[in-house]
């Protein structure tokens, strides 16, 4: 196999990495600030997608529907409401059960998800169907041997990472991450220091959903074509990304992300049948819960009994 | 006087850097009631904990008998007869008394698939015997309750659950029991009921021990042919309640006398 | 002399036991007020009723004359309230300055934050030495000192401090005893709630005896060293 | 009147009316008496539970557990003989009955051992492939393939518990997913297991007898050959229903709710924790792949577009719906759940989409179910002591 081959490979790995983490990083931040998994999450993402490309048709309406600057808008509306989204959801269905067992929880967000998903489906104009989703990005590309270097990949790489550190930033560096962090680590001591528990809530809540939106118009650009059904795979993946890693951790979500994009790549190229790259990186995620059942950067916690 | 019947010597655990109970020796003989105090945080329950194989210990050595039971599983401990109640109730709230009774009197019934789900003239036998004996073993502790036998625990004030526990820890005849306060979240009246029904009951088991944490000391002087102090970890009395109550590091440690 | 906070006549409970059945306490401003009491005795669930965690079922809590029953923990405290917890519950994956920010979290200026945290570090010029280790790192000590130092930094005008002896060595005890008095000196009312006896009243102005959910005595700390009621309270005899 | 008499006549008017509503229901045609019947299912057993009729009902046939199966099975018979030529009918009653099993698989993991199972349709699944392979390549009288293939699925789930016993929860429910997804997209892309087109099964044949033939008899006119899948349905039903209330009302079952409820103080009373979650889980995976086998067999055909993660959500909420651990609330919601949609063709399309509406307001609101488990009962007759 050649090198420019390899590359290839290692571009696109990089591009579903990114990917991956900001899903992810998401699932962490509900985890740490709530101790709850938010399953709708992956349909979080391809709402997402699905608020840019109606917000690319009202450009389109306005005959401003091109350009990076008709990708920053579209963006922007995505994020703002899936933001908005994360927010409700938080407040409607996650915070009033939260002294229920956490398989309620799990239940409850599956469920929304799947509401979501239906309602793309059904109410979206078509759908049911495959969307392609506008090429906005500059379409040039620079040849190394074989390698295709695509500027909209380098691009997407660039403002995936960028999302990424900025929302750690955010989480280390500002004082309402720092509420955050203290609300994920002890969130009665931290009421207790004054932090408004709940507006912490829903900030992380929109912020995870913020960012999932993000990967959503991100994996819209990068593959051109949305649909109703992708969130499901890119909510398990990010979801078990984010349990490898280690749940509660954001260096856990990129870590998780690149494993599975890393897994799924090595599947790619191992089996003589591309397709079973999935079965090889679920395969592989179900024996490392076995080997280490708390993540590989996992938090202690015990029991008071 | 006889052999201990549980011999505890150099028991230690450690979380992390802290160690919650250090080198901890402490003997029990049968039909013994041994009070176990001091302040929060001295390392009562932990002691309990790692008696019945909840956390792990460092290091130490526990034998019940003739058995060396260091570090085994919870199950195992229980089998080898040892139960306890635990502080912040843990039952079966969904589930009847009777049900919660018999998930302590797990060594004594059968488990076998074949027989449980079909023929079941052996499992007919063992609850027959067993809402008897349940019956028997509420009623010394409260005859209203011996009635609600298969209402579900969640309906039971906290006095009745505390019971509840107790006796879900007394049903499977244990040489040891432990009881780790139980007057928790009860009166004063209460907690008196609730001791002398189980001293009361515990004339009828012949053999039983107890060791019991508790925070209000005149339940202990009541009740306690010994006593041991535990602070930081660490054991600094033991005697009668009068001499334990009496000895200054004891007082230092609940008053700060110097 | 003003009343800081006043109880009046709280009854609260939390998950069925510790229960508090009409309470009543005051607290005078620029003193330290101690409440004893055993383990189990309700002191905890009452911090917690004050500090609107497990709000009282009935009664009245005023601060500064004003009624905070109600009201949202963070909004009590934001009145200038705070507590040191039980068992100093420092964020242990945190750093010990992120720890202080943490306590000086209602305080939105940053100058001032950090001119706080200038005055932290002078009393504990240890917590200055460590400033950038994990508080999950450090001895008890440390990170008793580290709560103390916490709760200092929203500047408050009432300090509640609950039983910061637990599971420290007497001599450790004796210097966090040291630092609270100081703290009182530099005009903190301090609520310290305490096991401890001696050592406390020791400190103490005046003082209440909790005993099973329940005023069993208070009065001036003198009096209370020799109260036979304390004694009842910890002994039962 | 006797109480044995009383009891019987209720248990008989209860099986008539339950037997009515299911021929209405899956015989009527006009939208809007399906829409009236189903509203009525929901508002009877609502009302009949808080009037204390359901519970009288219950305890007589606690009282007399055999006959209470008996009755209801010859129930499911006169229901098949009355709708004996409408196959559309008849293969609703099946798919219900085979559902109805998966579920109460499901109800031993989920609602007695508290093992979430994200993967329901995946051993289901695994049943039918099973059967399908099995019956193509081997000589094995059919009748053993169904159980084969029921151990099959134990077997595969057994393997999978075993990550999921050395963690709890989230991390639990992560494996289950992540199994259910590998199994879906693996049989699409495995070409001995047919692709995305999947596999023809053949019919059943019993001693001979194909199961797929119509039953003639003569001047009577002709017997669907979904009566005989009905028939076969509804007996494993029925056996699998009076198993799980066997094993309810034992120690096992009380073992289980002990692991559910509290594994530390489960474990401090000498159950062997790890032990059940393995028991639990690998029996609700038998049952799933029976249930399997039957339907690759009815329906002569399998592919991977049936094994979907909705699916396996469905099968959730139908537990749910019906109460989680209420192995009689199983029967009403999942009669509701697989033939609502079927025959209400206005909301055939928006069907998932109501469920998930359904199963969040169910949590939220009434989290017990339609049908509230209630307490266990060892022997018969035990709430008249």
């Amino acid at each position: 196999m050649d090198f420019g081959l390899v590359a290839q490979y290692l571009l696109n790995g990089i591009v579903l990495g990114v990917i991956y983490s900001m899903v992810a990083a998401g699932f962490t931040l509900f985890f740490g600030v709530l101790n709850v998994i938010k399953f709708s999450h992956g349909d979080v993402v391809m709402a997402g997608a699905f608020t840019a490309l109606a917000a690319f048709a009202g450009l389109e309406l306005l005959d401003a529907g091109v350009g990076m600057f008709a990708a920053l808008i579209i963006t922007v509306a995505g994020i703002v409401a899936m933001a908005t989204l994360g927010a409700v959801l938080a407040r409607m269905l996650i915070l009033p059960l939260r002294n229920a067992p956490p398989l309620n929880t799990l239940l409850i967000t599956l469920m929304f998800g799947l509401a979501l998903r239906e309602s793309v489906r059904l109410f979206y104009p078509n759908g049911s169907n495959p969307k392609p989703f506008p090429q906005l990005l500059p379409d040039l590309s620079m040849t190394f041997g074989n390698l295709a270097l695509r500027l909209d990949s380098v691009l997407l790489i660039i403002v995936g990472l960028g999302a990424i550190v900025g929302v750690h930033l955010l989480i280390q560096r500002t004082r309402i991450g720092l509420a955050v962090r203290a609300v994920a680590q002890d969130p009665e001591t931290a009421r207790i220091m004054g932090i408004n528990f709940e507006r912490v809530v829903l900030l992380t809540f929109a912020l995870g959903s913020g960012l999932a939106a993000l990967a959503g118009i991100t994996n819209g650009l990068y593959y051109s074509e949305v649909n109703f059904g992708m969130g499901l795979l890119l909510g398990v993946i990010g979801f078990s990304a984010a349990v490898v890693g280690g749940l509660g951790s954001i260096y856990g979500a990129i870590i998780g992300g690149f494993l599975f994009a890393g897994l799924q790549t090595i599947g790619a190229v191992w089996f003589a049948v591309p397709a079973y790259k999935d079965v090889f990186a679920f395969g592989c995620i179900i024996v490392l819960m076995a080997w280490k059942p708390t993540g590989l950067l996992a938090e202690r916690s015990s029991e008071r009994v | 006087m006889s052999a201990p019947t549980l011999d505890v010597t150099g028991l230690t655990v450690r979380f992390g850097g802290l160690v919650a109970l250090n080198s901890f020796d402490f003997a029990l003989r049968s039909e013994e009631l041994v009070g176990l105090i001091g302040p929060n945080g001295s390392g009562k329950t932990t002691f309990f904990n790692a008696l019945t194989g909840i956390y792990p210990p460092a290091s130490g050595r526990v034998t019940l008998g003739n058995d060396d039971i260091t570090g085994l599983q919870p199950q195992r401990i229980y089998d080898a007869g040892i139960t306890r109640t635990f502080q912040r109730l843990r039952l079966a709230l969904s589930l009847s008394v009777f049900d919660n009774l018999m998930i302590g009197n797990h060594r004594n019934l059968y488990h076998g698939i074949k027989g449980n789900l079909f023929g079941r003239k052996r499992l007919r036998q063992q609850v027959e015997e067993n809402v008897e004996s349940s019956r028997r073993l509420l009623e010394q502790f409260s005859a209203p309750l011996a009635t609600r036998l298969f209402d579900s625990v969640f309906q039971l004030p906290m006095i009745d659950r505390r019971r509840v526990e107790v006796c879900r820890a007394l049903i499977s005849s244990p040489q040891i029991l432990l009881l780790d306060e139980p007057s928790a979240g009860m009166t004063h009246e209460e907690t008196r009921a609730l001791m002398d029904d189980l001293l009361a009951s515990r004339e009828r088991m012949p053999g039983l021990a107890i060791i019991l944490i508790e925070h209000e000391m005149g339940v202990i002087e009541r009740v306690s042919d010994r006593c041991v102090v535990l602070n930081y970890g660490q054991k600094i009395a033991e005697g009668s309640y009068r001499d334990v109550s009496g000895d200054h590091k004891v007082r230092a440690a609940y008053l700060g006398e110097d | 002399m003003s009343t800081l906070l006043q109880i009046e006549d709280v009854i609260s409970g939390y998950d069925q036991a510790d229960v508090l059945t009409g309470v009543s306490i005051e607290v005078p401003a620029q003193q330290i007020t101690c409440l004893l009491g055993s383990n189990g005795a309700g002191k905890t669930t009452l911090i917690r009723a004050i500090l609107g965690l497990t709000p009282a079922r009935s009664g009245r809590i005023m601060f500064e004359g004003v009624e905070i029953t109600h009201e949202a923990t963070h909004r009590i405290v934001g009145l200038g309230i705070s507590c040191i917890p039980e068992g100093r519950r420092v964020f242990p994956g945190m750093t010990v300055r992120e720890n202080l920010r943490v306590g000086g979290y209602t305080e939105t200026k940053r100058d001032a934050v950090d001119k706080r945290l200038e005055e932290v570090f002078e009393t504990f010029p240890r917590l200055e030495e460590r400033a950038d280790q994990l508080a999950g790192t450090m001895s008890g000590g440390e990170q008793a000192m580290l709560s103390i130092g916490r709760g200092l930094m929203s500047a408050p005008k009432l300090l509640i401090v609950d039983e910061p002896s637990l599971g420290l060595s007497p001599l450790l005890v004796k210097e966090n005893f040291k630092v609270i008095q100081r703290v009182n000196e530099l005009g903190v009312t301090v609520l310290l709630v305490e096991q401890n006896v001696r050592q406390t009243l020791a400190i103490a102005h005046q003082g209440y005896v909790l005993s099973k959910g329940r005023i069993a005595a208070h009065g001036d700390a003198d009096r209370l060293r020799d109260d036979e009621e304390v004694r009842a309270a910890y002994f039962g005899n | 009147m006797t109480p044995g008499k009383r009891d019987f006549r209720a248990l008989i008017v209860a099986a008539g009316l339950a037997a009515l509503f299911v021929v209405l229901f899956l015989h009527l045609e006009a939208q809007w008496a399906i829409a009236l019947l189903a509203l009525g299912l929901v508002l009877g057993l609502y009302f009949a539970v808080r009037a204390g009729l359901l519970a009288r009902v219950q305890a007589a046939a606690s009282h007399h557990p055999r006959a209470a199966i008996a009755i209801n099975t010859i129930a499911g018979i006169a229901i098949i003989a009355v709708l004996r030529e409408e196959h559309f009918a008849l293969l609703m009653l099946a798919t219900v009955c085979l559902f109805v099993t998966v579920c109460l698989g499901l109800t031993i993991q989920f609602g007695y051992a508290g093992i979430v199972n994200f993967s329901g349709i995946a051993f289901f699944g695994i049943g039918a492939y099973t059967t399908a392979v099995l019956t193509a390549h081997s000589a094995i009288p059919h009748l053993l393939i169904i159980i084969v293939s029921g151990l099959v699925s134990g077997l595969i789930g057994s393997l999978l518990i075993l990550p999921m016993l050395r963690t709890r929860g989230h991390y639990a429910a992560l494996v289950t997913i992540a199994f259910g997804i590998l199994f879906r997209t693996f049989l699409e892309v495995n070409d001995t297991l047919g692709g995305p087109q999947g596999l023809k099964v053949e019919g059943m044949r019993i001693l001979g007898w194909s199961l797929n033939d119509n039953i003639s008899l003569g001047p009577l006119g002709t017997v669907s050959f979904y009566a005989s899948y009905a028939m076969l349905a509804l007996f494993v039903a029925a056996a699998a229903f009076t198993l799980i209330k066997r094993l309810e009302r034992s120690w096992i079952g009380l073992n289980l709710d002990a692991v559910r409820t509290d594994e530390t103080a489960a474990a401090s009373f000498g159950i062997d924790v790890p032990r059940w979650k393995i028991f639990a889980f690998t029996a609700g995976n038998c049952l799933a792949g029976v249930a399997g086998a039957i339907y690759a067999m009815m329906s002569g055909y399998i592919a991977p577009a049936s094994f979907n993660f909705g699916d396996s959500l469905l099968l959730v909420s139908i537990v749910l719906l019906g109460g989680s651990g209420s192995a009689l609330g199983v029967l009403p919601a999942a009669l509701l759940v697989v033939v609502l949609p079927e025959k209400l063709q206005i909301i055939q399309e928006y069907r998932l989409l109501l469920f998930a509406v359904l199963v969040i307001l169910i949590l939220r609101f009434r989290p017990d179910g339609l049908l509230p488990r209630t307490m266990r009962e060892y022997l018969p007759g035990w709430g008249r002591k």
